[in-house]
C-alpha cells in the first residue's frame, strides 16, 4: 500500500517551513512515500486541510499549528478522518492550557529558545564589559502571536536574572512581522532614548532583530555598540554574516529544520508502515551561531 | 450633393433596431431639424455622427468625403462636435477646464491655468454667456451647466454641430442666447443638426427637417416653411392631435394642500400657498427662480428652516420624503438622471419602487401584480422598450422620463401630486396623454402642483399660476387672467429689483 | 448551437460555466468527487459563504465592509468566553450574536448617519474590534470548557454537518430576501441611485444601518460556528476574510458600484474560491505556485464572465 | 473668529487641523519634536508616502490598486537579485523599474482594455506577483552583495537621508502633475465623469493604462529604497501596504468615487498615519491597545474632516 502523509504548516512563506518541507521530501524520497504539503494560516484552514488529506487517502499527518489551543479540534478532526497525528515545532494544548500528552511531538520550547537568546546577549555584554545600567534593550514584539511572546519573555527572564534593569527594556511593537515594521518601531525607541549609547535587541525571529539593527545603523549607532541576537538562522541571518564588515547583528540561535522535517516524516512513515509509534516527546535545542562560526554550526545541525 | 450626408445608416441594440436604413442630407449653412417620438432613434443617429457609437451599416459623408472615424477624437478632428442630450460635464473641474477637456492647450502637457481661464472668459463674453470660468461646475445651476455645454460647441470652429435637445433645461431667456448663437454659426457656414420636441423652435430655427419614426426615415422636408405643425405631428405619431392641451373646466373643492411660511437654505424668503381638491396649480419662473427648491422643501427632500405642510388638515411630519409619501404627497423630480432613474434596475422595478408597498404583504413581493402595474404604465405612457425587464439606462431620454412619471402615477391614495418639469424631453404625442392623465387625477379630487419652464405648457394646463422670481412669489394669476406678457414680466428679475411688485 | 449560446450568455451563464468547470475537475482530479471531499470542501467555505450572504447586500447598496474578519473573530471569542464564564452555552451564543450586531450597528450608524466613508469606517472598526478581541483574550486562544459546544460543528443531519446546513439555510433566506422582498429590492435601488431611492420614499439611512446590523449578526453566526469547529475562540481567526468574501461576491457578479447582485452568483463565487483551494491541495501544488494559480483562477473567472456578458451586450452604456 | 472659521472650513482645512494636532502632540509627547525623531518618522513613511503619490491618481480616476504591496516586494527582490548576478547596481535598479512598470501595465491593460473590475484584477495580480517574488527567491531573503547598494538609503544630503528627499521630490512632481498638467486634469476628469471625458475625446483607456504603469514604476522605486534600507530583498515585505496607502489617501480627502484629490491632503494623510504609529510607540501604548487607538484616530480624522466640509456646505447633494 502506498503511504501518503500530510505536512501542514502555519506560515508556508517562512523559510523555516520551506526547509522543514524540503527535508520531509528528502525522507520521502529515501523511503518511497508521498508528502502532501499544505499551508494553513488559521484554524479554519487547518480544518479543511485535514479534511482534504482524509479525502485524498492519506494515512497520517504532521502539523505545526497556527495556534496551540486548536489542539482538541485537530485531534477530533484527525480521528474523524482516521489519520495518525504528530505535531512539530509547537505542541498542542487542551482547553486547560496543558499539553496534550497523547500526541507525539517533536519541537523546541519557545521559552527555552528565548532563554538561549538572552544568555547569548548576557555573555556578550559581559565580554564587552558593558555596564547593564547604561544599556537599553529593544524588545521587538509581536504580541498577538503567542510563540513570539514566549520567546521574548524567555530572553527577558534571563536578562533580568543576570541583573539587567527591567526599566531599561523598551517595547517596540511590530505592526506586522516583517523587517520594515520592526525597523520603524525600533527607530522610534532609539530616538526616544537618544542618550543611551549601548543597545541590545531581541525578538520573534531574525527579521525582527534585523529591523532593530537597521534602525541602530540609521541613527548612527556603531556596530560595536549594538548586540542583536535573532532566532532562526536562515538566509536573512546568513546574509548578515556574509556582509564584509560586522554589523550589530551579533548572532542567531539556529534551530534545525532538518530534524524537524526529516525525522518527523520518517517517524510518521514508520508508524504507518510498520506500526512503530514515535516517542511521545522529542525536544531539540537551538545552537547559537555567530559571524565566525555559523558555517560550522549549520553543518553540525545537518543543514547543507 | 449635400454637405453632410447620411447613407443608409442602421444600428441595432439587443432587442431594439434603433435605426434602419436612414438616409438624408443637409446643405452647408443650414439648420436641420430632427424630430420623432421618444425612442425614434434621434440620439442614436447623433451618437453615430459623433463617433461615440459605430453604425452597423451605412456611411457618413462630409463635404463629399466618407468619414471613417472610430472614436470621438477622430470625429472632433473631422470637425464634428456634439452636445449630447444628457449633460456631459465633469462636476469636479472648473468651467474653463470643462470647456477645454480633451484638447487642453499648453506646452509639453503643462497647462497654463491663467491663459486657460482668460481665453475662456474672453470667448464667453463674446458669445454672451454669463458664467465664471473659474467656478467649479458642481457649483452651477442646471441651466448654467447647459449653457456651459453649449459654449463647448460654439467655442470651437466646427464644420458640423449637433445639438440634442439643448433647450430642454433652458429658460426662454437662455434659449434666446442660444438661438442668436445658432444664427451666427449659420452665417459661417456651419451645418447644425438640431433635435427638439418643441415645434415652435423647429419652425423658428430650422431650414430643413427630418422626421424619424421607429428608427426609420418617416419624412424629409427640404424646406420647413412648406410644412405644417399638423403634418409633422402626424408624421411623427401616426395620428392627428388637434388640441394638445385639452384643458377643461373642473369643479374645485376644499383646500387640500396648505403650505405655510416654508423656507430653507436655498429659499430664504418664506412661501405660503394652498391648493384645492381638483385644482392644478402651475408654477412658472425662470431657471433658478426657486421652484424646484420649493418643491423639494415641500416634499421633505431638503432640510426645512421653518414652515408647515398640511394635507387635508393633517400636518405632514416628520420632514422627509417617506413621511410625505405616507401622508399622500408625491414628487416627481426634475432631474431624471440624478434624482429619478435607478440605474442598473429594470423598468418594472423603477416603476414599482414606491407603489409596491401597497401590494407586498409583510414586505414580500408579488411579482405578478408588479408586472401588471409595469405593463399598464408602459402601455399608457407609450414607453418604447422591448420588455419591462429592460435596464432603464438603455432607454432613450424621453422614455426614461416616462418611466419616472409612471412611478408616481402608479402610486395609490395620492392626495397631492407635485411634478417638476413633467414633460421635459417628452414627445408631443405622449405629452397630450400625460396632460389627460393629470386632468383625470384632478377630476378625482387630487391637488396637483405642476412646475414648468415652458410658458405655453403652464398656461395650457393650469387652473391657476404662481410666478416665482429669485426665490419669491412674484404673482398669483387665475386662469381667467392668463396673459403671456404679464406672466413673463412678473418672472423677470430686473423688475423685482425695482420693487414694482 | 444557438441554444447553447443562449444558455451561456443568459442570466445564469456564470452558473453554466461553473458547472462545466466542475465536471472537468471531477473527471480529471482524483478523489475530488467523493462524498468526503465534497463535505470537506463545503465545510471549508462555511465562513466565507455565510458572511458573503450579507456582504452581498452591503456591496449591492454601494457600501463596503472590511470589518467582517475581525467581527467573526471577536464574536467567536465572546461566545467561548461567555459560555465558559457563565457556564451556559445558549447565553454565550446570545452574547456573541448581540456583540456582532452591535459592531454592525456602530458601522452602520457612523457610515449612514454621520456620512463617513465606508472604507475608512470599517477599516477603523476592523482594527478596533480586532484590538478588543486581542485585549479580551490577552492575545491567546481561549479553549472551550464544555464539550457540548463542539457539537454545533460536529453534529450531522442526513450525514451532512450542521454548519453546512446553516450555510445552505442562509443562502436560501438571503436569496429570498434579495429577490422577493421589499428589503432586497430597496437594497438594490439604493445601490443603483441612493438619492432617487430616497426621493422614492426609501429610508436610505435606516436601510443601510439595517444592512450593517445584519452583516454583524451574520458574522457572529459564522464566528460561533468557527469557534465550535476549531474548539476555541481565537483572536487571530479570520484575518483577511474581508478580501476573500468581497472577491467571492464580485466573482459572483455583484457590482461594487452597487445595484447588481444575485444569490446564485455569490454561491458560485464562494464555491469557485473553495474549489480552487481544494483542488490545488489535492494536486499537491507547491505553496508558492498556489499564489499564482489562485490569482490566475480569479482573473480567468472574471474574464470569462466578462466575455460572456459583453457578448450579451449588457451594460454597454454603463 | 470669522477668519478662523474661514481658515478651518477652507480648502486647506485638513492641513490646518493637522497643524493644530501636530502642535498639541509636540507639546505633550516627550521627545516627539526632536530632529532625530522627525527624521525617523519621515523615514518610516517613505514607502507609504511614495506609493500614495500614484495611488492618488489611481483613486482619482475611479480605479483601485491592491497589488502595490506585492509589487514593492517583487521589484525590491529583482533589484537585489539582478544587481547580485550581473554585478552592476544601475542595471539592477533598471531591471526593477522595468519589472515594476510591467506589472503596472499588465494591470492597466486588463482593467482598461478588457474592462475587468479593478478590485478583482489587482487582487489577482497581488497574489500572482507575490507568488513570483516567492518563487524567484525560493521564499528566502536575498542579501545584497555590494554594500554600495546600502548607500541609497544611508546617504544623506543636508543631514536628511536620501529616501526622504526622494519622497519629497515625488510629492512635488506628482503634485505638479495633478494640478498643472493635462495628464492630471484628465485623470480628475475621468474620475469625475468617465462618460463625459470619453465623449470629450480623452483617451480614457490609454490614460488608465498610463496611471497603472506609473503606479508600478513608483512601487519599484519604493521597493528599491526598501531593499536598500533593510539591506536585502525580502519576498514577504510590504504585505498589507495597499490598505495603509489607500487609507492615507482617503484620509487626505481623495474620493473613492473619483474626481477629487489633492497632494497636500495625501501628504497630510500619510503623515497622520506615521505620527499615529510614532506617538503610540513614544507613549509606550500596549500592542493590543494600539489597534484600538489606530482605529479611533482614523475615525476621528475623517469625522473631523467631515464636520468641517459639511459645515462648509460642500457636496451636499453629491
Ligand atoms: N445602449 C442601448 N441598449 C439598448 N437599447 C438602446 C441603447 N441605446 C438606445 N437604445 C434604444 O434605441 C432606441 C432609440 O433610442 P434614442 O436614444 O436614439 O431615442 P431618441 O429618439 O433620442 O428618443 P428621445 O426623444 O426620448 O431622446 C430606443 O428604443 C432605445 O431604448
Ligand atoms: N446639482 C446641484 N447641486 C447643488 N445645487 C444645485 C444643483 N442643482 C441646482 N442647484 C441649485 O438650485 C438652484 C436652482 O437651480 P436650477 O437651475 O436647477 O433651477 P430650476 O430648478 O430649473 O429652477 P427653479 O428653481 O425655478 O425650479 C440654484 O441656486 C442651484 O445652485
Ligand atoms: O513560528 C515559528 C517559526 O518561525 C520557526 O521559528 C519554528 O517555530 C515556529 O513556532
Ligand atoms: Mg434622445
Ligand atoms: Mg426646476
Amino acid at each position: 500500500e502506498d503511504v501518503k502523509i500530510g505536512f501542514i504548516v502555519k506560515q508556508p512563506e517562512e523559510p523555516w517551513f520551506q526547509d522543514e518541507w524540503k527535508f520531509a521530501d528528502q525522507a520521502a524520497k529515501e523511503k518511497g512515500f508521498t508528502v502532501v504539503k499544505i499551508g494553513a494560516e488559521d484554524g479554519e484552514k487547518v480544518q479543511s486541510a485535514i479534511d482534504n488529506l482524509g479525502a485524498q487517502g492519506a494515512q497520517g499527518f504532521i502539523i505545526c499549528t497556527p495556534d496551540v489551543k486548536l489542539g482538541p479540534g485537530i485531534v477530533a478532526k484527525a480521528a474523524a478522518n482516521q489519520l495518525k497525528l504528530m505535531t512539530v515545532d509547537d505542541r498542542l494544548v487542551g482547553a486547560d492550557g496543558k499539553p496534550l500528552e497523547d500526541v507525539p511531538h517533536m519541537g523546541i520550547s519557545a521559552t527555552k529558545i528565548g532563554e538561549g537568546v538572552g544568555q547569548a546577549i548576557v555573555d556578550e555584554m559581559k565580554k564587552r564589559g558593558w555596564d547593564m545600567k547604561n544599556v537599553g534593550a529593544i524588545r521587538v514584539s509581536y504580541d498577538q502571536l503567542p510563540t513570539a511572546v514566549d520567546r521574548v519573555e524567555g530572553a527577558i527572564s534571563v536578562l533580568k536574572a543576570a541583573g539587567f534593569p527591567a526599566e531599561n527594556i523598551y517595547d517596540a511593537p511590530q505592526a506586522k512581522t516583517d523587517t520594515e515594521a520592526a525597523l520603524n518601531a525600533a527607530t522610534t525607541v532609539l530616538n526616544k532614548h537618544a542618550d543611551v549609547k549601548y543597545w541590545i535587541a531581541f525578538g520573534l525571529n531574525d527579521e525582527a532583530v534585523l529591523g532593530a539593527v537597521r534602525a541602530s545603523e540609521s541613527v548612527g549607532i556603531p556596530a560595536d555598540n549594538m548586540i542583536g541576537v535573532g532566532i532562526g538562522g536562515a538566509e536573512s541571518a546568513i546574509n548578515e554574516f556574509k556582509k564584509p564588515s560586522a554589523t550589530g547583528f551579533f548572532g542567531t540561535v539556529i534551530i534545525s529544520p532538518k530534524r524537524h522535517g526529516y525525522e518527523t516524516a520518517l517517524n510518521m512513515y514508520d508508524w504507518i508502515a510498520n506500526g512503530k509509534e514515535p516517542e511521545k516527546v522529542t525536544l531539540t535545542s537551538g545552537s547559537l551561531a555567530l559571524r565566525g562560526d555559523y558555517e560550522k554550526v549549520r553543518k553540525d545541525l545537518g543543514i547543507e | 450633393m449635400a454637405f453632410l450626408e447620411f447613407n443608409s445608416i442602421s444600428k441595432g441594440y439587443p432587442g431594439v433596431q434603433a435605426l434602419s436604413n436612414v438616409s438624408f442630407g443637409v446643405e452647408k449653412g443650414a439648420v436641420h431639424g430632427l424630430m420623432g417620438e421618444n425612442g425614434a432613434g434621434k440620439s442614436t443617429l447623433i451618437r453615430v455622427l459623433s463617433g461615440d457609437q459605430s453604425a452597423d451599416e451605412g456611411s457618413i459623408l462630409i463635404d463629399g468625403v466618407e468619414q471613417k472615424y472610430s472614436s470621438v477624437r477622430d470625429a472632433f478632428h473631422a470637425g464634428v462636435i456634439v452636445i449630447h442630450q444628457e449633460l456631459q460635464l465633469v462636476p469636479e473641474l472648473t468651467v474653463a477646464e470643462n470647456l477645454w477637456l480633451g484638447r487642453f492647450p499648453g506646452k509639453a502637457g503643462v497647462i497654463n491655468g491663467k491663459t486657460l481661464i482668460e481665453t475662456v472668459r474672453a470667448r464667453l463674453d463674446e458669445i454672451g454667456i454669463d458664467v465664471d470660468p473659474s467656478a467649479k461646475v458642481s457649483s452651477l445651476s442646471i441651466g448654467a451647466r447647459q449653457m456651459v455645454e453649449i459654449a463647448k460647441a460654439v467655442m470651437l470652429d466646427a464644420r458640423v454641430i449637433a445639438l440634442d435637445e439643448p433647450t430642454s433645461s433652458l429658460s426662454s431667456r437662455e434659449s434666446e442666447i442660444l438661438f442668436t448663437l445658432i444664427g451666427k454659426l449659420k452665417t459661417k457656414g456651419t451645418v447644425i443638426l438640431y433635435v427638439s420636441h418643441r415645434l415652435d423652435e423647429i419652425f423658428r430655427l430650422c431650414d430643413s427637417l427630418t422626421v424619424l419614426r421607429d428608427g426609420r426615415l418617416a419624412a424629409h422636408h427640404p424646406k420647413v416653411a412648406e410644412t405644417t405643425r399638423e403634418q409633422i405631428i402626424a408624421e411623427m405619431v401616426g395620428r392627428e392631435i388637434s388640441n394638445i392641451w385639452g384643458w377643461r373646466e373642473r369643479p374645485l373643492g376644499e383646500p387640500r394642500l396648505e403650505v405655510k411660511v416654508l423656507s430653507g437654505s436655498k429659499l430664504r424668503t418664506p412661501i405660503s400657498f394652498s391648493v384645492r381638491k381638483g385644482e392644478i396649480l402651475g408654477f412658472f419662473g425662470l431657471i433658478g427662480a426657486g421652484r424646484s427648491e420649493m418643491a423639494r422643501l415641500l416634499y421633505g427632500a431638503d432640510h426645512r428652516h421653518q414652515g408647515s405642510v398640511t394635507i387635508d388638515g393633517v400636518v405632514v411630519s416628520p420632514n422627509n420624503p417617506k413621511a410625505a409619501i405616507s401622508a399622500g404627497m408625491v414628487l416627481c423630480p426634475e432631474d431624471r438622471k440624478f434624482d429619478g432613474i435607478i440605474q442598473g434596475r429594470s423598468i418594472e422595478e423603477n416603476i414599482a419602487i414606491s407603489s409596491r408597498r401597497h401590494f407586498s404583504p409583510f414586505g414580500v413581493l408579488s411579482p405578478k401584480k408588479e408586472a401588471s402595474v409595469a405593463e399598464q404604465f408602459i402601455a399608457k405612457l407609450r414607453v418604447r422598450t422591448p420588455s419591462r425587464k429592460q435596464d432603464i439606462i438603455n432607454l432613450s431620454g424621453g422614455n426614461q422620463q416616462k418611466v419616472i412619471l409612471g412611478r408616481w402615477l402608479s402610486e395609490q391614495g395620492v392626495k397631492v401630486l407635485v411634478i417638476d418639469e413633467p414633460t421635459r424631453g417628452i414627445d408631443v404625442g405622449a405629452k397630450s396623454e400625460i396632460y389627460e392623465i393629470l386632468y383625470e387625477l384632478a377630476a378625482g379630487g387630487m391637488a396637483i402642483v405642476v412646475i414648468s419652464s415652458e410658458l405655453p405648457e403652464v398656461m395650457g394646463i393650469s387652473d391657476r399660476i404662481m410666478v416665482m422670481c429669485q426665490g419669491r412669489v412674484a404673482a398669483n394669476v387665475a386662469r381667467a387672467d392668463f396673459d403671456e406678457r404679464s406672466i413673463l414680466t412678473a418672472a423677470l428679475p430686473d423688475k423685482n429689483a425695482a420693487g414694482t411688485v | 448551437m444557438n441554444a447553447l449560446k443562449k444558455i451561456l450568455l443568459g442570466e445564469q451563464g456564470l452558473v453554466v460555466i461553473f458547472a462545466i468547470a466542475f465536471v472537468i475537475v471531477s473527471l480529471t482530479v482524483p478523489s475530488f468527487l467523493t462524498e468526503r471531499n465534497m463535505l470537506g470542501l463545503l465545510q471549508s467555505v462555511v465562513t466565507i459563504g455565510i458572511v458573503a450572504c450579507t456582504m452581498m447586500f452591503c456591496l449591492a447598496s454601494r457600501d463596503f465592509d472590511l470589518s467582517v474578519g475581525s467581527t467573526v473573530a471577536f464574536s467567536g471569542m465572546i461566545a467561548v468566553m461567555v459560555s465558559n464564564s457563565i457556564g451556559s452555552i445558549p447565553l454565550g451564543l446570545l452574547a456573541a450574536l448581540i456583540c456582532g450586531s452591535i459592531v454592525g450597528v456602530v458601522n452602520g450608524v457612523v457610515i449612514a448617519r454621520f456620512r463617513i466613508n465606508a472604507l475608512i469606517t470599517t477599516l477603523a472598526t476592523m482594527q478596533i474590534v480586532r484590538g478588543l478581541a486581542l485585549i479580551a483574550s490577552d492575545g491567546r486562544a481561549v479553549g472551550i470548557n464544555d464539550p457540548a459546544f463542539y457539537q454545533l460543528a460536529l453534529s450531522r443531519f442526513l450525514t451532512v454537518p450542521t454548519p453546512i446546513w446553516i450555510m445552505i439555510l442562509l443562502f436560501i433566506v438571503f436569496g429570498f430576501v434579495l429577490n422577493r422582498t421589499v428589503f432586497g429590492k430597496n437594497t438594490l435601488a439604493i445601490g443603483g441611485n441612493p438619492e432617487a431611492s430616497r426621493l422614492a420614499g426609501v429610508n436610505v439611512v435606516n436601510m443601510r444601518i439595517w444592512i450593517f446590523a445584519l452583516q454583524g449578526l451574520v458574522c457572529a453566526i459564522a464566528g460561533i460556528l468557527l469557534a465550535s469547529r476549531i474548539t476555541s475562540g481565537q483572536p487571530n481567526a479570520a484575518t483577511g476574510l474581508e478580501l476573500s468574501v468581497i472577491s467571492a461576491c464580485v466573482l459572483g457578479g455583484v457590482s461594487l458600484a452597487g445595484g447588481r447582485a444575485a444569490m446564485t452568483g455569490v454561491i458560485v463565487g464562494v464555491l469557485i474560491m473553495g474549489i480552487a483551494e481544494n483542488v490545488m491541495n489535492l494536486l499537491n501544488i507547491q505553496a508558492f505556485y498556489q499564489y499564482v494559480v489562485r490569482g490566475l483562477i480569479l482573473l480567468i473567472a472574471v474574464l470569462l464572465d466578462n466575455m460572456r456578458s459583453s457578448a450579451a451586450g449588457r451594460g454597454s452604456r454603463a
